[in-house]
């Protein structure tokens, strides 16, 4: 029960709102529910939860389970971090129809929470979508000009993945023994070699294009840019990690065999991904493009680090699935609060803030130093203990992507030179000083990367137990 | 050549003629009374092959009141020969390509069928073309299909009507 | 007589009937096909039954054997009435309005 | 060859006994139109034909030999072959009919055991049914070939008339089968012969359809719609002269003959003459004065028709349809279903 | 106003009772009306045959008299071509010469006389107006004829046979 | 037996009632009425009430399927008619005709669900069918409407003789006009003995094809779905579509085993075309009506897969299937009906303006595309699980899933016309009560998303 209230909280605020005009009482209650969710998460990482199992579909043989174990707490305290700080963050921002939006955000948190705590393939589809759809709506109504198609295009490549991991569930729900969706009885379905590769595929398309790997990623830059900065830093923090998530819950432990027979393949896809978007990084002039660049090339090797099947490489993905979080969602915080405020997300009109607002110059070297991986930085660890597998599996590859971290250098290092030093920009005239809120929030999140960069070990203890699933084999 | 096998082709030739001349002729009437005559040589095999009722529900039927509707309608609407619509040549050719791929195709199958080989149609004799049995088996075995295809007929009495009024 | 001819016949008179359904553009023609069509199924059905009479009457003397084949064409012709009916009916409508009985009326206004 | 081996005595039997029959359906029709005229001027108080011959009795042969002397037209713009067709398929439609009438009992003649029927075939009603739609032809190929608005209008309204009117008479019929349990008229006569009442005490209404259908079937007055020179001037045969015109008005007069002898031989007993036992005489004669009976019937029948044709008025187009559809058609049902009712209540 | 008769009715604009629409009724007392025609008494003549009886009052064809011994009556005075008031008549006169007196009464004779007939319609007011008896008019009526000129009948036409030397036929045209 | 009767004795009611009264809305009121008792006497039957004992000789034969599908397409019917029986009342003054001719459709719907032989098939084909020629054609004075109807019945009589053939055909091979599976020795599998039987076999098929308008017999579809009076598209599109589905599986449920692989084979090359054709022809329609013609075409094609497998999925799927769809697209032309003209700009901003509207078409919407939570996602989840069953490689799986994303663009035209750009509705009066009416489909929709097992449950009681 307490698993379902995660769910329900969310879903029941979000119908709440949609009869809730007056914009202090919407806030209240989205930041309320989120809020409550953050502490039910906080409690969980903690109290191991009893599993939710409810009867759901009995002609199907399929359950309605939520269970917890070390990956779906990570995930749902990041989501549950993650909503609250960009509701908050976000809060002075106009946006029309207010009650809807923050309801349809609040839909998308209670799929997202679903995903991660599922243990039932129909469910997970489920959730899945459920995530996706208010994504859609967010984007192509509150978006920017270009929206309609762009979001279209995010949709139908989304849409399409999961259809395809659809096949791939059904396929399994075959081939189990008694006809389950049960993740235990579909570890047990024994699938043979060809089987497990044609399978794998249909299930890694889905999680290839959520990530996204080259070259199924055209949809994404667009598809942050277009969108409303709440729906792109949900997009980005968390529900990227949807596909890593999958991978790690779905594909290694289901098709070990397809999973090792396609590690070259993804590992060099990712590769390439990583060297092309951070160049395409560089030479970004939008900030919004430049973080979404940024974030394919760490998703790609985050996912190169998984499928170099070393225990050390896991690790690492592990911790760093939930400091990128943070990071972006502090990087975005920050681009939203310099776009609400001058109105313009070229980097070439921006330049100055450390003058004009030291305070959040500050935050955001903070949060670029992240984004680099600087030692005592939460992605450092991560960083490292991935770069570490992928030399132990091939050290070309290693050398390959190695440069991103250069290249990850120098863009995010320009872009603070461009945003916070040299001259004021004429729309950094406008810029004022952000919301309170918005300013703890990001100190919060700050705190968090240097916490988590000097004592990562809390993180460890949280995934231990995944980790050791993986490779108890 | 027995008299039934003579008069089976002739009825046979007939026929075969007689609907290519439906299709060929211009005027709408000449291809309707072609038809006529395709439907009484029809009922001229049945006569062959002793299903007496059949033959001449054939005639009542589809030469007596659907043909007449047909020439009735023809006449009402005075179609003539020159404001006949042709389809495109090409569309023709097309077609009776189809047609003639069609019966190629079924006659190549049913040439190679080994379960017909052999097997012969009764002519001449037999009482299941007779009325009785025939009034016999209709009203007992298949007296549920009798009664419900009288909601065929309502549904198109309705039908009718509605379409007809002005 | 042999099945085969009959069969062949048939199929002669429903290709026929079917080309007419395709090459012809008056309704009423291709509407006059398709009872072509329906009178050559209704031939072959009569000559199977036939077939399966001679068979049975074999086996046992006054069988029946065949007479369903019979009350189906029985069946056919009736309900061939009931669509000519309706049919003739939507051909008039037709024509009343546009005064043609081409299938491709609206097609032949657009282009 | 299994052409010869027919029984060419059965073929020359019905040979002949076709061609008396045609014949005397000729003759018959030759002398029905004389009656018509004579009945016409008998009910309008004036004698009729009476020059040629005694009593006129000539009449008919001046007028088949004035049809047959006269010009032959054929319009330029009809269409020839079918402007041919058309009179001889009515004519032959019309002739068809008489295939199946039992004309009487049995003769012996040298020897030959002669069925007075040509053919006894057991679905004769629906024998007759079947000519008498293929009539239609002849009027609606003729009325159109003619290329004459006026020939084509009543060509359609011979049509209409003839399928509205074709169902109520089935239906009509369809009750008298029920209680007879035959389609063969010559087990139908049989029946009545050997039965107590004729057919017309088990069905009087039916027979007043069949009897009103038969008019319209006819295309006599009332129901010579086809005809109405008021509004047609001469009808489908417009166009027509010389003795193609004589077969349309033949056809027509046969119709009536045909359909006065298929109601007299089920509704009223065919040659079946009433008190009277036939065994008293020889076969021979007993079966003449049965084809006399038959012939008498017939006689009455085409009388009362005429009888009719002097009386009633022409009906309006829509009060025709009217009366087939919404009077005849319902009517005859009404009767099915008494009829059936009846029979199951018996069972 | 005044009725002239009894027979007309007011139209009944009632709706017919289930028996009147039925029709059967009518028809059969119709039929039975045109039955009892048959036995009615023909008022038809043969007619080349039989002839119907003139009426007493008849007046048919013009005749020209002549007396007893033959001679025309006519003095061709124009009395009569006066009195038509349809002006069918016409004559031109001429003088008796010597040798002539049997054949005509007077000295004044009809050289022509003419009558259209196509004009005339047998009032009678010639007979009348003529004070010498000399036209008549007879119990036959014009015959057809082909031509509008054969309708204009001249004296050959009109005049009635000669007692003297054609007894009989005179004997006939005086229907005696 | 109870169905067929019942809704023949209502036919004839209503047949009545259109000169007993003269009031559309009693006429209305009766056809619901009638249809509710025609729902309760099958009730009746699938619980083994038979209120006319008659021996059917074997013609018929009720299987809980077919009862469970004649409960369920009557009370879509009674849907249908509850909520558009204002429009049907439009189209001419003959509503209780149109009610007529819906339950002698519905008579045949029920011989087609309950047949046991070929001639009952042929018979319950031809009662669907010459009513919807009717229905097809009522706007007498609409030329689409006409030329609709005559094309209808052109194509429709047409396919009637290639089904004619094809049921000769198996009689001259079998001997008999009943349904039962021919003995084929699945080891040799066809031979040359077969060849008749099999070209029967086939012919029907294409005829079935031509009937529930399966590329690449489809062309009549879209001109008679976007001729016909929206009203009537509607009923033509589900009620009637899926009775023929439901006819198409119980023919083949019996014989298609004997084809084999080479059935396997034509099916999944219709189920290809009927998709292709279907989803990529959506894709280009200007109009709304056309667009859900094509993409009714596309629908057969994934209740094609029902037909591959002889798993208990086929039945479960097409169920849900048919409800999911019928439900939907009911709701949709209801919305259509009432807009002026049936372009996709007409629905331009009606999130702003009917806000619940737009979230109703939304849902159908989502249903048509089998986005989760909605019934359509079961149903095309049930079929993907019967191709599978049925041994489908899963080329073709994924070939149907990549048709189900291209359906996502044509339906989410319309969700974007409605949510994205702004404009002014071309929306015809409509009336609160209505709206409800479809919020009520649209909750069908979502509960069966949710819990599909309610519906299917009910096969095994």
């Amino acid at each position: 029960m307490f698993l379902l209230t995660l769910l329900l909280i969310p879903v029941i605020a979000a119908i709440l709102l949609l009869f809730v005009h007056k914009q202090a009482t919407i806030n209240a209650i989205t930041i309320g529910a989120s809020l409550l969710v953050l502490s039910i998460a906080i409690v969980i990482l903690n109290v191991n939860a009893a599993d939710f199992d409810e009867q759901w579909l009995p002609l199907l043989n399929s359950r309605f389970v939520l269970h917890t174990d070390g990956l779906a707490k990570l995930l749902v305290l990041l989501t549950a971090i993650s909503f609250p700080a960009i509701f908050i963050a976000t809060q002075k921002n106009e946006t029309s129809q207010k009650n809807i939006f923050n309801s349809l955000l609040l839909f998308t948190q209670a799929g997202l929470l679903g995903v991660f705590l599922t243990a039932d393939a129909l469910a997970f589809y489920f959730f899945w979508e459920l995530a996706l759809i208010p994504v859609y709506f967010l984007c192509s109504i509150w978006g920017g000009e270009k929206r309609i198609a762009v979001t279209f295009k995010f949709f139908i490549y989304t849409f399409l993945g999961s259809l395809f991991m659809l096949i791939g569930i059904v396929y399994l729900y075959m081939h189990t023994a008694d006809h389950s969706f049960a993740i235990k009885a579909l570890l047990e379905s024994r699938l043979t070699a060809t089987q497990q590769n044609s399978v794998f595929a249909l299930f890694f398309l889905a999680f290839a294009i959520k990530m996204p790997i080259f070259p199924l990623h055209t949809w994404q830059p667009d598809a942050y840019e277009q969108s409303p900065t709440s729906v792109t830093m949900v997009l980005s923090a968390v529900m990227v990690k949807m596909g890593l998530y999958g991978v790690i819950r779905w594909l290694i432990p289901l098709f070990p065999i397809a999973f090792a027979g396609h590690a070259n393949l993804v590992i060099t896809l990712s590769v390439i991904g990583i060297i092309y978007a951070s160049f395409i990084a560089i030479r970004q002039d939008d900030l919004k493009r430049l973080i979404a660049y940024s974030s394919i090339a760490h998703i790609g090797l985050m996912n190169a680090a998984l499928f170099t099947q070393k225990q050390i490489g896991a690790q690492g993905v592990l911790i760093q699935l939930f400091s990128h979080g943070i990071n972006v969602l502090g990087l975005w915080i920050i681009a939203d609060i310099i776009e609400q405020q001058t109105g313009t997300r070229s980097m070439k009109a921006m330049g100055g803030l450390a003058k004009k607002q030291p305070t959040l110059a500050i935050l955001l070297v903070g949060f670029a130093f992240a984004n680099i991986a600087l030692p005592l930085t939460n992605a450092f660890v991560g960083e490292f203990l991935m770069f570490n597998a992928l030399f132990q599996f091939n050290v070309w590859m290693a050398a390959l992507a190695g440069v991103s971290v250069i290249l990850a250098a120098i863009y995010t290092l320009n872009m603070v030179q461009k945003v916070a030093y040299g001259e004021v920009g004429d729309l950094m005239q406008k810029m004022n000083t952000p919301s309170k809120q918005a300013q703890w929030v990001l100190m919060i999140l700050l705190a968090i990367v240097f916490i988590t960069g000097v004592y990562p070990q809390f993180l460890f203890t949280i995934t231990a137990d995944t980790l050791q699933q993986m490779f108890v084999k | 050549m027995s008299t039934l096998e003579i008069l089976f082709f002739a009825l046979s030739a007939f026929a075969l003629v007689s609907a290519i001349m439906v299709l060929v002729s211009k005027n709408p009437i000449h291809s309707v009374l072609w038809l006529i005559l395709v439907f009484f040589a029809i009922s001229g095999h049945y006569v062959l092959l002793n299903a007496q009722f059949l033959a001449i529900v054939n005639i009542i039927v589809y030469a007596g009141a659907i043909m007449v509707l047909f020439l009735f309608v023809i006449m009402l609407m005075n179609v003539k020969e020159d404001k006949e619509p042709q389809k495109k040549l090409w569309v023709k050719l097309v077609g009776v390509v189809a047609g003639g791929s069609f019966l190629l195709l079924l006659v190549a199958l049913v040439k190679q069928t080994t379960q017909i080989e052999g097997k012969q149609v009764l002519l001449k004799d037999g009482v299941i073309g007779l009325i009785h049995p025939l009034g016999q088996v209709l009203f007992n075995d298949f007296v549920v299909p009798f009664e419900i295809s009288s909601v065929l007929f309502l549904s198109a009495m309705v039908g009718a009507v509605i379409i007809g009024k002005k | 007589m042999p099945i085969q001819y009959y069969i062949f016949l048939c199929l002669g008179l429903f290709s026929i009937g079917m080309v007419g359904v395709l090459t012809r553009r008056n309704a009423i023609i291709v509407f006059m096909c398709i009872e072509l069509m329906l009178n050559a199924v209704n031939l072959l059905l009569v000559a199977f039954s036939k077939m399966y009479h001679a068979i049975g009457l074999q086996t046992q003397a006054g069988s029946l054997a065949g007479i369903d084949a019979q009350i189906f064409v029985f069946f056919i012709m009736v309900v061939a009435a009931a669509e000519v009916s309706v049919g003739l009916a939507i051909i008039v409508m037709m024509y009343r309005n546009v005064h043609s009985v081409d299938i491709n009326f609206l097609n032949r206004l657009k282009n | 060859m299994t052409i010869l081996a027919l029984d060419w005595g059965f073929i020359i039997e019905k040979l002949i006994m076709i061609a008396i029959i045609v014949l005397a359906s000729l003759g018959i029709a030759l002398y029905t139109t004389f009656g018509e005229r004579k009945v016409a001027a008998i009910l309008q108080d004036r004698p009729g034909p009476s020059r040629a011959g005694p009593f006129g009795l000539l009449q008919p042969l001046a007028d088949g030999l004035k049809l047959i002397m006269k010009e032959e037209i054929i319009p330029n713009a009809a269409n020839k072959w079918l402007f041919i067709l058309g009179p001889g398929l009515a004519m032959t439609a019309s002739l068809m009919t008489c295939a199946v009438i039992p004309w009487g009992s049995a003769v012996d003649v040298f020897g030959r055991h002669v069925e007075l029927q040509i053919a006894d075939v057991n679905i004769g009603i629906l024998y007759v049914f079947a000519v008498v739609s293929m009539g239609v032809y002849g009027i609606m190929i003729g009325g159109w070939a003619s290329n004459n608005k006026f020939s084509l209008m009543s060509a359609l309204r011979a049509a209409s008339q003839a399928i509205s009117y074709e169902l109520a008479m089935g239906l009509a019929l369809i009750a008298l089968l029920m209680t007879t349990g035959s389609l063969s008229l010559k087990t139908i006569v049989e029946q009545q012969i050997q039965g107590n009442w004729w057919n017309i005490v088990y069905q009087p209404l039916g027979f007043v359809i069949f009897f009103i259908c038969a008019l319209a079937e006819c295309n006599r007055t009332p129901f010579d719609l086809p005809e109405a020179e008021n509004e047609l001037n001469f009808g489908y045969h417009q166009e027509y002269s010389s003795m193609k015109l004589g077969f349309y008005l033949f056809a027509e007069y046969i119709n009536m003959i045909m359909s006065s002898a298929i109601m007299a031989s089920m509704y009223f007993g065919g040659y079946d003459l009433p008190f009277f036992n036939e065994a008293s005489v020889a076969p021979n004669i007993a079966a003449l004065i049965g084809v006399g009976t038959l012939l008498i019937k017939i006689v009455l029948f085409i009388f009362l028709f005429m009888w009719i044709r002097w009386t009633i008025p022409r009906f309006r187009y829509d009060q025709l349809m009217n009366l087939g559809w919404k009077t005849m058609i319902p009517l005859a049902l009404f009767n099915m279903l008494l009829t059936g009712a009846i029979l199951l209540a018996k069972l | 106003m005044q009725a002239l008769t009894n027979k007309a009715q007011a139209v009944n604009r009632k709706p017919m009772t289930f028996w009147e629409r039925l029709y059967l009724i009518n028809i059969i007392k119709g039929m039975l009306i045109t039955f009892s025609h048959m036995f009615k008494k023909q008022p038809t003549i043969r007619y080349p045959e039989q002839k119907r009886e003139f009426s007493p009052v008849f007046r048919g064809l013009h005749v020209l008299n002549r007396d007893e011994e033959g001679r025309e009556r006519c003095t061709a005075c124009g009395l009569c071509a006066v009195a038509c008031p349809a002006e069918a008549i016409t004559m031109e006169a001429a003088e008796r010469v010597e040798g002539e007196e049997n054949l005509y009464r007077e000295e004044k004779y009809a050289a022509k006389y003419e009558i259209n007939m196509l004009r005339c319609i047998f009032c009678g007011l010639c007979e009348d107006a003529c004070p010498k008896d000399a036209i008549y008019l007879s119990e036959t009526f014009a015959p057809a004829n082909y031509t509008r000129k054969g309708f204009i009948y001249g004296k050959p036409d009109l005049l009635i046979p000669n007692p003297q030397t054609e007894a009989t036929a005179f004997a006939e045209a005086k229907g005696v | 037996m109870n169905a067929i009767i019942v809704s023949a004795l209502m036919g004839v009611i209503m047949m009545f009632s259109s000169w007993i009264f003269n009031n559309a809305r009693l006429q209305k009121i009766i056809a619901l009425f009638g249809l509710l008792f025609l729902v309760v006497a099958n009730l009746a039957q699938s619980n083994g009430v038979y209120t006319f004992e008659i021996d059917s000789k074997g013609m018929l034969a009720y299987t809980s399927l077919g009862l469970y599908f004649n409960t369920i397409l009557f009370v879509l019917t009674l849907i249908y008619v509850w909520i558009n029986g204002e429009e049907i009342e439009k189209i001419g003054n003959h509503s209780a005709d149109f009610y007529a001719l819906f339950f002698f459709i519905l008579c045949g719907v029920s011989v087609l669900t309950s047949f046991n032989n070929l001639l009952m098939l042929f018979i319950g084909i031809e009662i669907l069918s010459i009513p919807l020629y009717i229905l097809t054609g009522s706007d007498k004075k609409n030329l689409t409407s006409n030329e609709a109807s005559l094309k209808y019945f052109l194509m429709g009589s047409f396919s009637t003789g290639i089904l004619l053939l094809g049921i000769t055909f198996i009689y001259g091979a079998t001997g008999g006009f009943h349904l039962e599976p021919p003995i084929i020795n699945p080891k040799t599998g066809l031979t040359n003995e077969h060849f008749l039987l099999s070209a029967g076999l086939i012919l029907i098929f294409v005829a079935m094809n031509f009937k529930v308008s399966a590329a690449p017999f489809h062309f009549w579809t879209p001109d008679v779905y976007d001729g016909a009076p929206t009203v009537f598209t509607s009923f033509m599109a589900t009620i009637v579509k899926v009775a023929g589905f439901v006819a198409y599986i119980k023919i083949f449920d019996a014989e298609a085993i004997a084809l084999g692989f080479a059935w396997r084979l034509l099916l999944g090359f219709v189920i290809i075309a009927t998709l292709l054709v279907g989803n990529i022809t959506a894709v280009f329609q200007r109009s709304v009506k056309r667009m859900l013609a094509y993409s009714s075409i596309a629908q057969a094609g994934f209740m094609l897969f029902a037909l591959y497998g002889t798993s208990s999925f086929n039945n479960e799927g097409l169920i849900l299937y048919a409800v999911a769809y019928s439900v939907a697209t009911i709701g949709l032309f209801a919305v259509l009906i009432k807009m002026k003209d049936y372009s996709f700009e007409s629905f331009n901003g009606l999130a702003k303006k009917e806000p619940l509207l737009a979230f109703v078409t939304t849902v159908f919407l989502f249903s048509l595309a089998g986005i989760p939570l909605t019934a359509g996602f079961f149903a095309k989840y049930y079929m993907l699980n019967a191709l599978l069953l049925g041994g489908a490689g899963l080329w073709l799986l994924i070939i149907a899933i990549l048709f189900a994303a291209v359906s996502i663009s044509y339906y989410f035209k319309l969700v974007q016309a409605m949510y994205f750009i702004s404009g002014e509705p071309a929306l015809g009066e409509i009336k609160k009560s209505y709206i409800h009416k479809l919020v009520l489909l649209a909750v069908i929709i979502i509960v069966l998303g949710v819990f599909p097992s309610l519906l299917i449950n009910y096969l095994y009681y």
